[in-house]
C-alpha cells in the first residue's frame, strides 16, 4: 500500500488531534477515499466537518496534491516514487450557505 | 449662446451626489452650499408625494443679484452665467437679499469643517482667505465649461437628472428637452428669467 | 517647486457598492475624488457619499498609533485610558495571545469585520480559515443585511440579491426594497439604471411602510405595516393561481420543482433505484425521473398513483396552500385592502405576457417584463424566510426570473475575460435537481443544505444550516444557549476589523455585556468608536483611500451592475501614502499569519479562496506581503502582464457581457424549488437535536411552503404600544461609519429625515406633538431611544421609521457625537427575537411615545 | 442641536420652508441697521436743521453720517473696499454711498466756509445728497426680491417717512439742551412730527402688515408674534409710537418742558432704531418650494 504525508490544515488538525502524519492508502485510493478514511478515523466532530451529509463532501472542504487543487475522485498516491503530499482544508464559506 | 440646465426630477432620487460634488468641486467651507437638495412633500396621506429638488443658482436673465450689487462684482458672464467678481465683492450681501432661490452664500469666517481642530491638509489647500467676507455662489463651472467638460454637478449625476447646454441653440440636447418636456422655471412669475428648468416629476 | 497633478484609478470604500473613482491628488494632497468612467461600477458618477470620502481621509480624529488600553474596566462611556505603543509592541502582544489560543483551541478566537468595507472580507475569511477559527461574522451583516434576501437571492437567483432587468422590466414591485433609489448594493449604477427605465416607462409600485427613496419615485405607493410582506405576496399568489388561472407552465416544469411529485408524507416521491424524485410523464402516462431527458410533458396538475402512493405535483400543493391567503385575509394583516391586493395581482399577472419571447444578440429569449423585489424592509424580520420567498413566488410562478424583462440575480453567470476565460461561474444542477450556485471568490452556497448538527459554533450554525450570522455572537442570551448546547469553549479573544458592533447588532447594552466578557479585544479602526472603549488593543488602519486590494468589488454576485453591458474589474489603491503610523490592516494580517506560523495554511487558502492558477499560485512555504499576493491574483486572472503594476495604471479592465451571461436561465438546466421539500427533512433533524438539548422547537417555521407569521411585535398586546417601529437605509450614510464625515453629517442635518424620527402627520397630531419636537420612544421592554420627530404624509400611520445607524455618543467622533436617532437600541437581541430558521433578527419594534 | 456658530445657523435656516433673513440684522448685520437709523436720522436732521436755521443741528446731522459711515464699515465683510460702491446703475447702496460721499464732504465744507455764494451751493448739494440719504435705504429694501415683505413699493416711502420723523426727533432732543425753547417752531415741529408719525402708521399698515405674498405674512407673523415681536411692540409700537404719541397729543393741551420734548425725541428715535430692527428681523426669503402644509407660524 502507498503511503502519503497528510497535512490536516487549520480546524482539521484540531479536530484531528493532529496535523500531519504518514497514512498507508489503497492502491488507487481517490481524494474521497482518503476522506472517508479519516472520517472513520477522527470521529463524527471531524466526520461532519468535512461531510454535509453521509456520502455528501461539504461544498467548502478542499484537499491538495502536492499543493494542487484535487478533485473528489483524483487518486491520491503517487505512481511509485515518494510518497504524496496531501493537504485537506476548509475554506469556509461567505456568509452563507451550509456552515 | 445661453446657458442653461434642466433637471429631470422623474430622474432624480435626491442621493445628494450634486450637492455633495459641488463641494468637493469647489472645496467651499462650513455652511455653504451652491447646490443643494431640498425635499418636499405634498398630498396626505395615503396620496402623498415626497419631491427632491435639487437647487442651484439659476442664472437668471433679469437677476436681481446682479442689479443691486454695488460695485458690479455680481456680473453676467459669457454664456449669461451670473458669477462673483470676489476682488470687487465688498460683502454688503444685498445680492443675497434680492436672490429669490437662497442661491448666494456669505463666508463669515475661515472655519473648518472640524471646529476646533484647524483645517485639514485638504482646506488648506481648498479654502481660501479671499473668500472671507464676501459672498460665494456657483458660477455653473464655467472654468469646467471652458475646458470642455460639464459642471461637477452634471457630470457625477448617478441618475443623469441634469442636462447642460445651450438654451439659445433649438437643436441642443437642454434645449430639446425643456421644449419637449415642458421644462418649468422655478416662480417665473417673480420676473427673473432662470435659466435652469425642472422637467416635471410624473 | 513643481508640483505633481495626478488622477490615480481606485475604489470607493464609503460602503459595499465599491463604485470606482479617480482621485485628483495635487502633490501629497488628495484635492477631489470623481467617479471613473472606465468602469462599469458607477459609470464614472458617484452618490453624495462618494465625492465625500476626503472628509474621512482627512479626519483629524483617525488614530494614527497604536493604542493599548490601560483602565482594565470596560462599559459604555468608560474611558479605556488609551496609551501609545510601539506595533512590535502591539503584534508581539498580539502574537502571543493568539498563539495561546491557537494551540489550546484556535475556535476560541472570534473575528467580527465590518460589513461597509468589502475588501477585507477574503483577507478576514482566508486569516480565519487558516487559524481554524469558525467563528466570524460581519456585525450586524447578519441582522440588517439580508439573511433571509441573500438566502433566498441564492436559492432562487444564483445571487446575492436581485432587481428588476430595469433595461426590459415594463412593470416592477418593491416590497421594502430601495434598488436604484440611493444606498446599497450597486447603488450608482442601479440609480442610472432605475432612472433610465422610470424614463422608458417601467411602471414601479413600492410597498413599504415609508415613501421616502423607491416609494417617492415610485408610480404607486402602497403603505403596509411592517413585517407583514408575506401576507400580501401570498394573497397575490393566490389570485393569480386561483382566479386569474395564470402561470408559466413552461418555465414551471423545467426550471423549477413545480412537477415533482409529492406523497402524502409531503415528501418527493423518489425513483427506488436512484434517489432521484419523480415527475409524472404526460405523454408516457407514467411517472419518470425529473432529470429524463426527453420528458417534455412534466405534469403540473392532476393526482397520480405512483409507487404504491397517491402524489401531486408540487405545483397542485402550492395552489392549494395559498388558497387560505385571501386579500381579505391579508388586509386584515397588512393593511393593504383586498381590492389594492387583487388589482396589483392582476396587473402583475397581465404585464407577465405569460408565453411572451424576444430575440436579443440572435437568440430567442422568454421575455417577462415583470419583478418582485424584496430587501432589508421585508427581509429584516423573524420571519425572513417566509416574506421573501413568498414574494419571490410571485416571479416564479410567471417565470420571470433571469429571464428578459424580469428579476435578475446579480451576475450569476460569468464565462470571464476573452482573453483568460477568468473569471468563471455558472450555477449547476445539485441534489434533486436544485440549483447550486456557482461563485468566484466569495462562495454563497445556501444549497445544497447541510444535515443539521449540534452546534460548535458561537452562532449556533450547524443547527441552522439556512443562517448566516446568529444573533447568539452578540445576544442576551448567549451564555444560556452556550450552555444549553455544551459549547465546548468561550470566546476568548476577538480580533475586529472596522466594525462598530454597539451600534449596528442591537441594543447596545446587550452587545456592551457580550463584549465586555470577552478577555482580549483587538480592533483595526481608523478612528476611536464606541466599540473602542471594549478594545485592549487599537491598531491604526489605513482608510480605503490609502490601501491596496485587488478584488474591491467582487464578488459580482454581491455588488457589481447586473443586465447587459460590461463586466469591470477594478482595484483599489492608495491614493495618498498612509499618514502617521497607519498600516495596511491586510499586510498586517499577512505579518501575523507569519509570526504565527500558518503561512501554509493561509496560502493554502489563498490559493482556492482566490483561485490563484498556475505559476501565480502560492507555495505554501514562501512568504508573500500582501501586495504580491495582490499581484499574483491579477496576473492569474488577467494574464502575466497585466499584474498589479497594469492595474496600477489603468485602474480597471472591462469586457463587454454575453447575454448568455445575463438572461441564462433560458441556457442552463437547473431548477429552483418553489416548494421547499428539503425542509421537512431539517425540521425532523434540527429538531432532534434542538430538542434534544432543551431548546423549544416549532414546526411551524419549517413547512415547504410560506406562510405568514407573526413577528414578535404583531404579538404585543398592550395597547399602549401603538406604534411599530422600523429602521431603514439613509443615502447618505452606510450603517454607523460616515457619520463622522462631516459634509455628510452637513447634508444629513439639512436633510428633513436624516436624523429625525419620522412619524405621521396626522397621528403626530392626535398625540399632540408638534414637528421638531424632541421625544422619547419606548419599547415594551423598556428600551428607549431620544429623538426629534418629523411630522410626515410619508409614513404609515401606525409606524415610525428611522434612518441610518447613527446616535454616536464617543467623545472621539466629534462630528457624529449626539447626532441622529439610534434605532437599534430599542431591539432585542435574543432567541424570541431570532427566526428558527435562518437565526435572523428581527428589527421591528412594538413603541410608545413618551414625551 | 446648538446653533452657536454661524455654519450651524446656515444649516438649520437652510432646512427651513421659511427661511429667516439673518444678514442684514444678527451678528455684524446690526451695525446695518445702525448705519441706516444713523444715516436716516442724520439727513432728517440736516433738512430741519436747514429750515430753523439751526447750525449746532448741522454739525449734528454730519456727525450723525460719518457715524452711520463707519457703522456701513464696520457691516462690511470687506470694507477697504468701500471705495468701489460707486456703480450707481442699478444699485440702491451705491446710490446711497454717492449720496453719502456728495452729503459729507459738501455739508463740512459748507459750515466751514463763510456765508456766500459758495456756501450756498454747498449747502444745496449736501442737502440733495441728505435727499439720497432719505429716499436710498427703502429702496434698498425693497429691492431685495429673496424677501417679499420688504419687497414693497410702500417701504421706501415709510423709510422716509422714518428718516424725516428721525430728525425732527433728533432735533427735539437738541433743540431745548441749546437754549431754544418751546416757540413757535416748536410747537410747529411737534404738529408736523404727530401728522408725519401717523403717516408712518399708515405706511406700517399699508405697506407691511398687509402683505398678501405667502413669505411676506409669514414674516407678518414673525414680526407680530414671533422673533422680531419683542422689538415691534417695545421698541416700535410702545417706546416709538404709544409714549411719544401721548405726550404729543399732551402738548396740544399745554406747554411741554424742555425734558418733555427731549423724551418725545427720544422715544422716538428709539422707535425709528427698533423699526428698521424689527422689519430687518422679521425679513423672510421666498420658499423654494412651500409645502402647502406647514402653517404659516412663526419659527421658534
Amino acid at each position: 500500500m502507498p503511503e502519503i504525508q497528510l497535512k490536516l490544515m487549520g480546524s482539521l488538525g484540531r479536530l484531528a488531534g493532529e496535523r500531519e502524519t504518514r497514512l498507508l492508502v489503497d492502491e488507487g485510493a481517490t481524494v474521497r477515499d482518503l476522506l472517508t478514511l479519516l472520517a472513520e478515523r477522527y470521529g463524527p466532530e471531524f466526520a461532519g466537518a468535512i461531510f454535509r451529509a453521509p456520502g455528501e463532501v461539504h461544498t467548502y472542504l478542499r484537499a491538495f496534491l502536492d499543493e494542487r487543487d484535487a478533485e473528489l475522485g483524483d487518486r491520491v498516491a503517487r505512481e511509485g516514487g515518494a510518497p504524496a503530499a496531501v493537504a485537506v482544508l476548509i475554506v469556509p464559506g461567505f456568509e452563507g450557505g451550509s456552515r | 449662446m445661453r446657458y442653461g440646465m434642466a433637471i429631470d426630477l422623474k430622474r432624480c432620487v435626491g442621493c445628494y451626489g450634486c450637492q455633495l460634488s459641488c463641494k468637493a468641486e469647489h472645496g467651499t467651507p462650513p455652511g455653504v452650499l451652491f447646490a443643494r437638495v431640498l425635499k418636499r412633500e405634498f398630498g396626505t396621506f395615503p396620496n402623498t408625494q415626497l419631491v427632491y429638488l435639487p437647487t442651484l443658482c439659476f442664472h437668471c436673465t433679469s437677476a436681481p443679484c446682479v442689479d443691486v450689487c454695488p460695485t458690479g462684482a455680481s456680473h453676467y458672464r459669457e454664456g449669461g452665467v451670473v458669477d462673483v467678481t470676489t476682488d470687487d465683492c465688498v460683502g454688503c450681501r444685498a445680492c443675497m437679499q434680492a436672490c429669490p432661490y437662497g442661491a448666494r452664500f456669505f463666508n463669515e469666517t475661515q472655519t473648518g469643517y472640524f471646529p476646533g481642530q484647524g483645517l485639514t491638509p485638504y482646506e488648506e489647500r481648498r479654502y481660501s482667505k479671499e473668500n472671507v467676507g464676501v459672498v460665494m455662489k456657483c458660477n455653473f463651472c464655467i472654468d469646467r465649461v471652458k475646458a470642455g467638460l460639464e459642471p461637477a454637478c452634471v457630470a457625477n449625476c448617478a441618475a443623469r437628472a441634469r442636462t447642460f447646454g445651450d438654451l439659445d441653440d433649438p437643436q441642443s440636447e437642454v434645449a430639446q428637452l425643456v421644449r419637449l418636456r415642458g421644462g418649468e422655471q422655478l416662480q417665473p412669475e417673480l420676473g427673473t428669467h432662470p435659466n435652469v428648468y425642472y422637467l416635471p416629476p410624473a | 517647486m513643481t508640483t505633481t497633478d495626478q488622477w490615480i484609478p481606485s475604489t470607493c470604500g464609503l460602503c459595499y457598492g465599491t463604485c470606482s473613482i479617480r482621485g485628483h491628488r495635487v502633490d501629497d494632497v488628495l484635492v477631489k475624488i470623481e467617479g471613473n468612467p472606465e468602469s462599469a461600477i458607477g459609470r464614472g458618477r458617484l452618490c453624495g457619499k462618494g465625492v465625500s470620502g476626503i472628509m474621512t481621509l482627512y479626519d483629524p480624529n483617525r488614530v494614527n498609533v497604536p493604542l493599548r488600553r490601560t483602565n482594565p474596566v470596560k462599559g459604555k462611556g468608560v474611558d479605556p485610558g488609551w496609551q501609545e505603543i510601539s506595533w512590535d509592541e502591539a503584534l508581539d502582544e498580539i502574537t502571543a495571545r493568539l498563539r495561546k489560543i491557537h494551540d489550546d483551541d484556535p475556535r476560541k478566537l472570534f473575528i467580527q469585520r465590518t460589513t461597509t468595507n468589502t475588501s477585507i472580507r477574503a483577507p478576514m475569511m482566508m486569516f480565519a480559515a487558516a487559524f481554524g477559527t469558525p467563528n466570524s461574522w460581519a456585525a450586524g451583516g447578519g441582522l440588517h443585511c439580508g439573511n433571509g434576501a441573500h438566502l433566498i437571492g441564492g436559492i432562487y437567483h444564483a445571487s446575492w440579491s436581485l432587481v428588476p432587468d430595469f433595461q426590459h422590466c415594463r412593470f416592477a414591485i418593491y416590497f421594502g426594497a430601495s434598488k436604484g433609489h440611493g444606498a446599497g448594493h450597486v447603488s450608482c449604477t442601479n440609480m442610472q439604471d432605475a432612472a433610465d427605465a422610470r424614463a422608458r416607462g417601467m411602471r414601479l409600485v413600492v410597498v413599504d411602510p415609508m415613501a421616502n427613496f423607491a416609494a417617492a419615485k415610485a408610480n404607486e405607493w402602497v403603505p403596509i405595516r411592517p413585517g407583514t410582506d408575506a401576507a400580501m405576496a401570498l394573497a397575490m399568489v393566490n389570485v393569480i393561481l386561483n382566479d386569474l388561472g395564470v402561470w408559466d407552465a413552461e418555465y414551471l416544469a423545467h426550471k423549477t420543482n413545480a412537477p415533482y411529485l409529492i406523497g402524502p408524507d409531503g415528501c418527493y416521491v423518489r425513483d427506488a433505484e436512484t434517489r432521484k424524485p419523480l415527475v409524472w410523464d404526460a405523454a408516457r402516462g407514467h411517472a419518470v425521473r425529473y432529470d429524463t431527458p426527453d420528458a417534455a410533458a412534466l405534469a403540473l396538475e392532476g393526482e397520480y398513483e405512483v409507487a404504491g402512493v397517491r402524489a401531486r405535483p408540487a405545483f397542485v400543493l402550492l395552489r392549494e396552500h395559498v388558497r387560505q391567503f385571501t386579500p381579505e385575509w391579508a388586509e386584515g394583516i397588512s393593511t393593504v385592502s383586498a381590492a389594492m391586493i387583487r388589482r396589483l395581482a392582476r396587473e402583475f399577472a397581465a404585464e407577465a405576457m405569460v408565453g411572451s419571447t424576444i430575440v436579443l444578440d440572435g437568440k430567442r429569449l422568454p421575455y417577462r417584463p415583470v419583478a418582485a423585489i424584496y430587501f432589508r424592509g421585508s427581509q429584516g424580520h423573524k420571519n425572513s424566510v417566509y416574506n421573501c420567498f413568498a414574494i419571490e413566488l410571485l416571479n416564479e410562478i410567471v417565470g420571470a426570473a433571469d429571464v428578459v424583462g424580469g428579476a435578475l440575480g446579480f451576475n450569476p453567470v460569468c464565462y470571464g475575460h476573452p482573453e483568460t476565460g477568468k473569471p468563471w461561474y455558472e450555477p449547476k444542477p445539485g441534489p434533486d435537481g436544485l440549483m447550486i450556485t456557482g461563485t468566484w471568490v466569495a462562495p454563497h452556497l445556501p444549497y445544497p443544505i447541510a444535515d443539521p448538527k449540534p452546534p460548535t459554533t458561537m452562532s449556533l450554525g450547524g443547527l441552522f444550516p439556512l443562517g448566516m450570522f446568529g444573533p447568539t455572537m452578540a445576544s442576551s442570551d448567549q451564555e444560556e444557549l452556550w450552555t444549553k448546547f455544551g459549547l465546548p469553549y468561550r470566546p476568548e479573544m476577538m480580533l475586529n476589523y472596522g466594525a462598530n458592533s454597539l451600534l449596528s447588532v442591537g441594543n447596545s447594552d446587550t452587545v456592551a455585556a457580550t463584549l465586555a466578557r470577552i478577555p482580549f479585544i483587538v480592533s483595526f479602526d481608523i478612528t476611536l468608536t464606541e466599540f473602542s472603549e471594549f478594545a485592549d488593543i487599537v491598531l491604526p488602519d489605513t482608510c480605503y483611500l490609502e490601501s491596496l486590494d485587488s478584488r474591491p468589488n467582487v464578488p459580482f454576485i454581491f455588488n457589481h451592475p447586473a443586465g447587459l453591458g460590461e463586466w469591470s474589474w477594478p482595484i483599489r489603491q492608495p491614493v495618498v501614502p498612509p499618514a502617521g503610523q497607519r498600516r495596511l490592516a491586510t499586510d498586517v494580517l499577512v505579518e501575523l499569519v507569519d509570526r504565527l506560523g500558518i503561512r501554509e495554511e493561509f496560502n493554502a487558502v489563498a490559493n482556492t479562496h482566490l483561485k490563484l492558477d498556475g505559476s501565480h499560485r502560492l507555495e505554501f512555504g514562501t512568504r508573500y506581503g500582501y501586495e504580491e499576493i495582490c499581484d499574483r491574483e491579477l496576473k492569474s486572472h488577467f494574464g502575466a502582464a497585466r499584474g498589479l503594476a497594469w492595474f496600477k495604471e489603468h485602474g480597471v479592465i472591462s469586457w463587454p457581457k454575453r447575454v448568455e451571461e445575463v438572461y441564462w436561465r433560458a441556457f442552463l438546466g437547473v431548477r429552483v424549488p418553489i416548494y421547499w421539500e428539503f425542509l421537512i427533512g431539517l425540521n425532523r433533524n434540527a429538531k432532534r437535536i434542538a430538542n434534544a438539548h432543551g431548546l423549544d422547537w416549532d414546526d411551524v417555521w419549517y413547512d415547504p411552503l410560506p406562510r405568514w407569521l407573526p413577528c414578535p411585535s404583531h404579538e404585543v398586546r398592550d395597547g399602549a404600544f401603538d406604534l411599530w417601529g422600523f429602521y431603514y437605509r439613509d443615502t447618505l450614510h452606510t450603517n454607523s461609519f460616515t457619520n463622522e464625515n462631516p459634509w455628510l453629517d452637513e447634508a444629513s442635518r439639512l436633510d428633513p429625515f436624516s436624523y429625525t424620527i419620522a412619524l405621521n402627520a396626522a397621528t403626530g397630531r392626535t398625540k399632540g406633538l408638534r414637528d421638531g419636537q424632541e421625544v422619547t420612544l419606548e419599547s415594551p421592554h423598556g428600551r428607549r431611544v431620544r429623538g426629534r420627530v418629523h411630522l410626515t404624509e410619508t409614513v404609515h400611520p401606525e409606524c415610525v421609521g428611522i434612518g441610518g445607524c447613527a446616535g454616536h455618543w464617543a467623545k472621539t467622533l466629534p462630528i457624529a457625537q449626539g447626532k441622529g436617532v439610534m434605532f437599534n437600541d430599542l431591539l432585542e437581541v435574543d432567541w424570541a427575537h431570532g427566526s428558527p430558521v435562518n437565526l435572523n433578527l428581527d428589527t421591528c419594534v412594538k413603541l410608545r411615545i413618551v414625551p | 442641536m446648538a446653533l452657536s456658530a454661524t455654519p450651524d445657523r446656515v444649516l438649520a435656516d437652510l432646512g427651513a420652508t421659511f427661511r429667516p433673513q439673518r444678514q442684514w440684522v444678527e451678528g455684524r448685520g446690526i451695525w446695518l441697521i445702525v448705519g441706516h437709523f444713523l444715516s436716516g436720522v442724520g439727513a432728517g436732521t440736516w433738512l430741519f436743521a436747514l429750515w430753523l436755521d439751526w447750525r449746532p443741528g448741522l454739525v449734528l446731522a454730519i456727525a450723525a453720517v460719518a457715524l452711520s459711515g463707519l457703522a456701513h464699515l464696520r457691516f462690511l465683510g470687506r470694507g477697504a473696499r468701500f471705495w468701489k460702491m460707486y456703480r450707481a446703475r442699478t444699485s440702491w447702496i451705491a446710490r446711497g454711498f454717492v449720496g453719502m460721499s456728495i452729503f459729507l464732504p459738501a455739508a463740512v465744507l459748507a459750515l466751514l466756509v463763510p456765508p456766500g455764494a459758495l456756501s450756498g451751493a454747498l449747502v444745496v448739494l449736501a442737502t440733495v445728497g441728505a435727499a439720497i440719504l432719505i429716499v436710498y435705504k427703502g429702496n434698498v429694501y425693497a429691492a431685495s426680491r429673496g424677501v417679499p415683505f420688504w419687497n414693497s413699493p410702500v417701504l421706501p416711502i415709510l423709510y422716509a417717512t422714518y428718516a424725516i420723523r428721525g430728525g425732527l426727533a433728533l432735533l427735539l432732543v437738541t433743540l431745548p439742551l441749546g437754549g431754544r425753547g418751546i416757540d413757535a417752531h416748536g410747537v410747529g415741529l411737534i404738529e408736523l412730527w404727530v401728522a408725519v408719525s401717523a403717516a408712518v402708521m399708515l405706511g406700517f399698515y399699508l405697506g407691511v402688515m398687509r402683505s398678501t405674498n405667502l413669505a411676506a405674512r409669514r414674516s407678518v407673523a414673525e414680526l407680530v408674534r414671533g422673533r422680531a415681536a419683542p422689538a415691534f411692540y417695545l421698541g416700535t409700537v410702545a417706546v416709538g409710537l404709544l409714549v411719544p404719541i401721548l405726550i404729543g397729543v399732551l402738548g396740544f393741551a399745554g406747554p411741554l418742558s424742555h425734558a418733555v420734548l427731549a423724551v418725545v425725541g427720544a422715544t422716538s428715535l428709539v422707535g425709528d432704531f427698533f423699526a428698521k430692527y424689527a422689519i430687518a428681523k422679521a425679513g423672510i426669503y421666498v420658499p423654494l418650494m412651500p409645502a402647502g402644509r406647514e402653517p404659516v407660524a412663526p419659527a421658534a
